[in-house]
């Protein structure tokens, strides 16, 4: 996972020129790659969602979605997210213009966002546990929702430990500017997680809320 | 190349045999044999399959036709064909070398052509298309007339049917007056099953927190086949049924008479036929089964009250006889081996005597 | 490249795969012509065990009322049969010719990212065998290939039979999607100097959108896969009716990947067709850019088109018809691949090899099978053939008379390639005609059974149901074709034992990978090709072809004759996908062992990222 | 496709600014602000459905135009991210209408 990943498997034809650019598209095999990922996670999350928006309301018993959403610990939580794509894209651009120790810093932003999300986001995990008894066993929609959010929170972490890597060798000094695609990839990836909770934020959580 | 063209007549032959099965005696005598159906509704469906047939087979035919025509016709001859030959590397640099001068001319498409191929097949399309809307909703309406309404319910492995109407609840054999349409409403206790009678009507799903409709008819009196068509454990295979349709004054007898308790001829008959019951309602039996007038009300079983009317045993396993019935009470595991009712280890006495009392439920 | 010293020092330390030949070159490889050769053998393999399966089958459905196979026997046996042909043996074989033929096909030196496609092959195998241990381990499952709950919950399916099937497909899924994606980029990305996406094989179009299936669709199932196993191990209760669960949200997850999945099966079938039957009838493809175009259209309309597996879950008629009629939709740009065969073949000069044969095998058999699928499409009469022998007809002439038949025809066709060694021509034939004789005589009795009233998925039935003789029948057929494909296999082991070295192009082809040797070099092309039209080979050996003010295509155009940088082995993805193997157990029997699995991988994945790209320096033998 | 990703490839190499990003970050603030503001008005009932599912449309877009810089970068990525989007959504609405 770490950017020597790239190299490591690099097309032979190319890497006997050294570098990418001979690619038939023009554009590099590892970020036509990712965006092919981040399609057929749509896929993914799209089947997830489906899952809640056909069983949310058929819960036998309770608690059902509109009597434990909290709207303002989740805002406070998107806000963070979106704030750390924010941080994502700056560490990107610092990346293009081969400023090691600012990607550092704007890595480390990002991951602190992340880390911020996911305090909330087991927050009100433990709280829906704890205060409406609410679990994955407890009905159906305690199903959905802990797994559609709980595989959206796993992309989180695994996004992490991914920065976390690229922020190693950003402080290091050793991400020079020849390597921006390894974090423009990863910020693609980080983004797409963001994108899926701005989804999630408003299916699970707004409509429900407005009473949709 | 004679050996494509002969095997592709011998092919065609082949089929065109087995699709002159269809009509024949053997297809009409098979009991679930749906192209010879039994009621307006597995009739429009049968139409409609042998609409898609005949077309099929004609577009069967024409291009395989001309697939046949082009094998034969355009061979290659002389030289070039030897590089079908095994005749190894010499024989196949010759045949390529023979093919310069043999270069059929070299053409790329034909953009007339392609726009009939594309369109023909749409309006044959179109044929099927018409009344494939038609009839599903046609089908999907409410029948005309006087419906008759059951409540067909999947178990594990056996059939339930209740006539709320009528207050009647039986098992593996549903008993349907002729020329009536029956509304079927279809559910499941357990797991998914599949509601089929061939020749009345096509499927229905019976799925656990669901409910479907449906309905058909039967215009002649009979005995049609029917069986679970959705895969649903061990015994999915023996998971069948019977409709009976009965004229309908029958029918009309039959549900008076559901109920009234044991037929019996001979007083001998009837004490047999009295200890039967008692040992019925003493031993596990009522635990699971119900017969009405009695104290059985089990529900984990089929509904008994009619059984010794019935034409089958065990969801449509065994015949429904004296011996078999026996055989059955006594150790169903071996007829059935995993079927969700055990064995109960009655005497052999106590045996003949519930056996007695069951025949009686006429 | 930016890894420091201090990550070098110690990910160099690591042992790095030096042998070239012999059973660590093979562990190790990154080579796709060897994963191809990889997928191909441990494909056939599998292949054989659905086989001996299928065959079970056939022996206790011979006669009415045998008892040869125990009712649960039988249900494992279908279920593990269908699931092992189509995730086991067909997609791995169609796998195993993308492998070897896409980078010649489109004049690339390699996939984009060779390790990944070790890693596809390693989850492959992991999750092959995984499904396949069950047998060991207390039964496989008895659900079906589509496992719908709630009869494969833990209520009614107690045991690990079903979570077996769970984890194996899920691993196996892992190594398709890699694929997927890698192929993509392949494709679009990899392609030689004026290989144009119109300039390419029929059979490269066909594998990109085979991929993007693949990328769309198996994400879907994994999320069905992953509710039903949650449901079974964590007791959570997606489908628990009594918590309010439809359980019919399973069967559309399922077939929104259940029916892309069928062409991701037939799609490189119809590649490999259009392939063949150019080069032995001496003609290009017919109306290749309309093929290109229906291609496209299949795979897209293909995802609209689920439902029309559950047209008797009571959808009611509305929903229905829309999904009768955008199946049937699918017959055009079919159809239109029919003719414009049709059309290759008209005019041309006809050679019958066995590839050939095999091929016109397939457009005699699929045109049945697709036939019979408009027939299912009508919703009305489809609740009568629904889940009868009709399907099971419809689906195995399409599946068999389809994908098998032309992978056969590849293997004739492309086997010399793969393996340097020509096929015996006469055995290829005689088994051609066994296996065609032997297949109509297996399935074609299956379409009448299903007008009969048999249901699918019965361990037995009566006698007096007038389903005897055509039982018989098909029986007798499955044994013909056992004999066919054991005469494929002793021909296979004798000619690559015995048979006639290969010459660079016994076909006279028409495509790059002729223009090398047979076997392939480990380097492909010594200089890369460049190309200036489509059926560039064909071009070159005919040059008064090439048209107008096009360039004459011709060798000087290509590539300089450099030194050529390959990448070595490595032990990583093998190490990934044993950690996930081990996991997929731990799942089932004990923690520890899966988080000590999920560890294993993640180191390998650490040092796949560290361990450098074990470039080599290959001065191509100048065989060119 | 192939020729014109190609152009644009080369000549797209300009991306977003420092500056365009904080104004993403900044509107990303604000649409969630309106999004939670909106659902507590008792006068946009009726169309309250829309009105969240366009604004959690324009913040993705958003981010997906400018933080991914599809509106920079090769056309390819747009059509297959757009594909896979769209593929997903119709497909989920169909299941959902199909169980509703
Ligand atoms: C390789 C795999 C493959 C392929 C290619 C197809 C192709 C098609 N299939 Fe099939 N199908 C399966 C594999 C496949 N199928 C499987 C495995 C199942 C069962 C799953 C299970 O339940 O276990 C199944 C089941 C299945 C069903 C559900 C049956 C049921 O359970 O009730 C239906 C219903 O519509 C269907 C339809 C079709 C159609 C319309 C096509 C079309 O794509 C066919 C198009 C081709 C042609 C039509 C021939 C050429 C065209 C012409 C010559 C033009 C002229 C033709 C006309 C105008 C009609 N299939
Ligand atoms: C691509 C997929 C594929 C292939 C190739 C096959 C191949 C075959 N299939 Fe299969 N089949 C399916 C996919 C496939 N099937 C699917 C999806 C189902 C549905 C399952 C379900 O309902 O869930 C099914 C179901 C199915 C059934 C219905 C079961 C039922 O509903 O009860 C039957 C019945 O006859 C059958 C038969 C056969 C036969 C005879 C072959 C033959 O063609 C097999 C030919 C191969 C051989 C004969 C092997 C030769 C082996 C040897 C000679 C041994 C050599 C041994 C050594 C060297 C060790 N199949
Ligand atoms: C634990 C429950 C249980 C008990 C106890 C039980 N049964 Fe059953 N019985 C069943 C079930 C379930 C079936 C349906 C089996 C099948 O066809 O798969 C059945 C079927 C039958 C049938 C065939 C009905 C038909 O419609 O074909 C008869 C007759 C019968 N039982 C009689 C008895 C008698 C007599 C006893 C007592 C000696 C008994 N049963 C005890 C559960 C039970
Ligand atoms: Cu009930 Cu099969
Ligand atoms: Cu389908």
């Amino acid at each position: 996972m770490s950017h020597s990943s790239h190299a490591a498997s690099m097309p032979a034809g190319a890497a006997a020129h050294g570098h990418e650019h001979h690619t038939s598209l023009g554009i590099p095999n590892h970020k036509l790659a990712t965006w092919l990922f981040i399609a057929s996670e749509s896929m993914f999350f799209a089947a997830l969602i489906t899952t809640y928006m056909v069983f949310r309301y058929r819960s036998v018993v309770g608690p059902h979605p509109d009597e434990v959403v909290n709207i303002p610990l989740t805002t406070v939580s998107t806000f963070i997210l979106l704030m750390s794509s924010l941080t994502m894209a700056l560490g990107v651009s610092a990346a293009q213009r081969g400023e090691s120790k600012a990607v550092g810093r704007f890595l480390l932003f990002t991951i602190l966002g992340g880390i911020g999300f996911l305090v909330i986001q087991f927050y009100e995990w433990w709280h829906l546990a704890h205060h409406y008894g609410l679990t994955w066993n407890t009905n159906i929609f305690g199903s959905i929702f802990y797994i559609l959010t709980g595989f959206h929170k796993a992309h989180v972490i695994f996004g992490m430990i991914w920065l976390a890597v690229l922020a190693v060798s950003a402080f290091r000094g050793t991400l020079r500017r020849e390597h921006a695609v390894h974090v423009d990839v990863a910020g693609l990836y980080w983004h797409f997680v963001d994108v899926v909770w701005i989804v999630i934020f408003t299916v699970v959580f707004l409509l429900t809320e407005a009473g949709v | 190349m004679c050996s494509v063209k002969s095997a592709m007549w011998r092919g065609l032959i082949l089929g065109g045999l087995l699709l002159a099965f269809l009509p024949s005696q053997a297809a009409m005598a098979a009991p679930q044999y749906w192209l010879d159906p039994a009621g307006p509704v597995a009739e429009m469906q049968g139409r409609l399959f042998l609409l898609t047939l005949w077309i099929m087979i004609g577009i069967f035919v024409t291009v395989s036709g001309v697939l046949v025509y082009t094998l034969v016709r355009f061979r290659a001859k002389g030289a070039a064909a030897a590089g079908s030959a095994p005749g190894g590397a010499a024989a196949r640099r010759e045949s390529a070398a023979a093919g310069e001068q043999d270069l059929p001319p070299q053409i790329e498409g034909s953009h007339k052509l392609e726009l009939v191929w594309t369109l023909i097949p749409f309006l044959l399309l179109i044929v099927i298309a018409i009344p494939t809307v038609r009839y599903s909703f046609a089908l999907a309406a409410d029948p005309e007339g006087d419906p008759i309404k059951v409540r067909v319910v999947g178990h594990q492995w056996w059939w339930e049917f209740q006539y709320p109407e009528l207050g009647i609840v039986t098992g593996n054999e549903m008993r349907i007056p002729v020329g009536r349409p029956v509304e079927l409403v279809i559910e499941s206790d357990d797991v998914i099953h599949k509601f089929w009678v061939p020749k009345l009507a096509g499927k229905m799903d019976a799925i656990p927190g669901r409910v479907n409709r449906m309905w058909f008819q039967a215009d002649e009196p009979g005995v049609y086949y029917g069986q679970c068509a959705e895969m649903c454990g061990t015994h999915h295979a023996n998971m069948r049924l019977r409709v009976v349709a009965l004229p309908p004054a029958e029918f009309e007898q039959w549900a008076d008479n559901w109920g009234r308790g044991p037929v019996v001829t001979s007083e001998a008959e009837r004490q047999a036929v009295e200890r039967g019951r008692q040992v019925f309602e003493t031993r596990a039996c009522f635990g699971c089964h119900s017969i009405e007038g009695t104290a059985a009300r089990g529900v984990a079983g089929p509904n008994l009250t009619d059984i010794g009317l019935r034409t089958t045993l065990a969801a449509g396993i065994l015949e429904n006889t004296p011996e078999n019935l026996a055989r059955w009470i006594d150790d169903p595991q071996s007829v059935k081996p995993g079927a969700l009712m055990p064995r109960v280890g009655l005497t052999d006495s106590e045996l003949n005597d519930v056996v007695a009392y069951l025949r009686s439920l006429r | 490249m930016a890894t420091t010293t201090l990550e070098r020092s110690f990910w160099q330390a690591l042992p790095k795969p030096r042998a070239r030949t012999g059973f660590w070159s093979w562990v190790t490889t990154v080579d796709h012509k060897r994963i191809g050769i990889l997928y191909f053998w441990t494909a056939l393999a599998f292949f054989l065990i659905g086989g001996v399966e299928a065959l079970l089958i056939r022996l206790q459905l011979a006669r009415p009322e045998q008892d040869l196979v125990a009712p649960d026997l039988f249900n494992q046996l279908f279920t593990m049969h269908a699931t092992t042909m189509i995730f086991l043996a067909i997609m791995p074989l169609t796998a195993a010719f993308f492998n070897y033929f896409i980078p010649l096909l489109v004049g690339a030196r390699d996939v984009a990212f060779p390790k990944l496609n070790a890693l596809s092959y390693w989850m492959f195998l992991a999750g092959g065998i995984f499904l396949n241990s069950s047998w060991v381990l207390g039964g496989p499952s008895d659900a079906g290939w589509f496992g719908y709950p709630n009869y494969s919950l833990s209520e009614f399916n107690p045991g690990l039979g079903v979570d077996f099937w769970i984890i194996g497909l899920l691993l196996a899924g892992i190594g398709t999607l890699v694929s997927g994606f890698n192929f993509i980029v392949t494709i679009l990305n990899m392609r030689a100097p004026g290989m144009s996406l119109m300039r390419m094989p029929m059979f490269a179009w066909a594998t990109l959108v085979t991929s993007f299936l693949i990328v769309f669709s198996f994400p879907v199932i994994t999320v069905a896969l992953l509710l039903l196993l949650f449901d079974r191990v964590f007791g959570t209760v997606f489908f628990d009716v009594f918590s309010g669960a439809d359980l019919t949200l399973y069967h559309h997850l399922f077939w929104v990947f259940g029916h892309p999945e069928v062409y991701i099966i037939v799609l490189p079938a119809m590649g490999i067709v259009s392939e063949v039957l150019p080069v032995f009838s001496r003609k290009p493809l017919f109306g290749y850019s309309v093929m290109v175009f229906s291609t496209m259209l299949i795979g897209f309309v293909g995802f609209g088109v689920w439902s029309h597996h559950l047209f008797t879950v009571g959808m009611g008629p509305v929903v229905n018809t829309i999904f009768s009629l955008a199946t049937m939709i699918i017959a055009v740009p079919t159809g239109i691949k029919m003719f414009n065969w049709i059309g290759t073949l008209f005019g041309g000069r006809l050679r019958f090899t066995a590839a050939m044969l095999y091929s016109l095998g397939f457009l005699a058999l699929f045109l049945i099978g697709g036939l019979t699928g408009v027939m299912l499409s009508a919703a009305p009469s489809n609740t009568q053939i629904h889940h009868t022998y009709f399907v099971v007809g419809h689906f195995h002439y399409v599946m068999i008379g389809g994908a098998l038949f032309s992978l056969m025809s590849a293997l004739h066709y492309w086997g010399p390639k793969m393996f340097g060694r020509m096929l015996d021509e006469r055995l290829g034939k005689v088994a051609f005609w066994t296996l065609f004789v032997g297949f109509n005589l297996t399935f074609f009795p299956m379409n009448i059974l299903g007008v009969m009233g048999m249901p699918r998925r019965i361990y037995t039935y009566s006698a007096g149901m007038g389903w005897d003789g055509l039982n018989a029948t098909s029986t007798l057929g499955a044994l013909i074709m056992a004999v066919s494909i054991l005469i494929t296999l002793y021909n296979l082991v004798t000619s690559l034992r015995n048979g006639e070295r290969a010459p660079a192009d016994p076909w006279d082809g028409r495509t790059l990978e002729w223009a090398i040797p047979s076997p392939a070099p480990e380097y492909n092309f010594a200089r890369l090709p460049n190309v200036s039209s489509r059926d560039e080979l064909w071009v070159r050996k005919h040059p008064q072809l090439a048209e107008g003010a096009a360039v004459a295509a011709s060798a000087e155009s290509d590539g300089p004759a450099e030194p050529i940088a390959m990448p070595g082995g490595s032990y990583m993805p093998l190490l990934v996908s044993l950690g996930l193997f081990i996991a997929g157990y731990g799942l089932l029997y004990s923690m520890p062992v899966f988080v000590g699995g999920i560890v294993l991988s993640l180191l390998g994945l650490i040092g796949w990222g560290f361990e450098g790209d074990n470039m080599r320096i290959i001065q191509p033998g100048g065989e060119q | 496709m192939g020729e014109r990703a190609m152009d644009r490839a080369h000549a797209g190499h300009a991306h977003a600014g420092t500056r365009e990003y904080l104004k993403v970050g900044v509107m990303l603030f604000v649409l969630t602000v309106v999004e939670v503001a909106v659902i507590y008005l008792e006068a946009l009932r009726p169309v309250l459905a829309p009105v969240l599912v366009g604004l959690s449309a324009w913040k993705f877009l958003l981010v997906a135009s400018v933080f991914m810089h599809l509106k920079y970068d090769s056309r390819v990525y747009s059509g297959f991210f757009a594909v896979g989007v769209v593929l997903a959504i119709l497909i989920a609405l169909a299941v959902t209408a199909i169980l509703a």
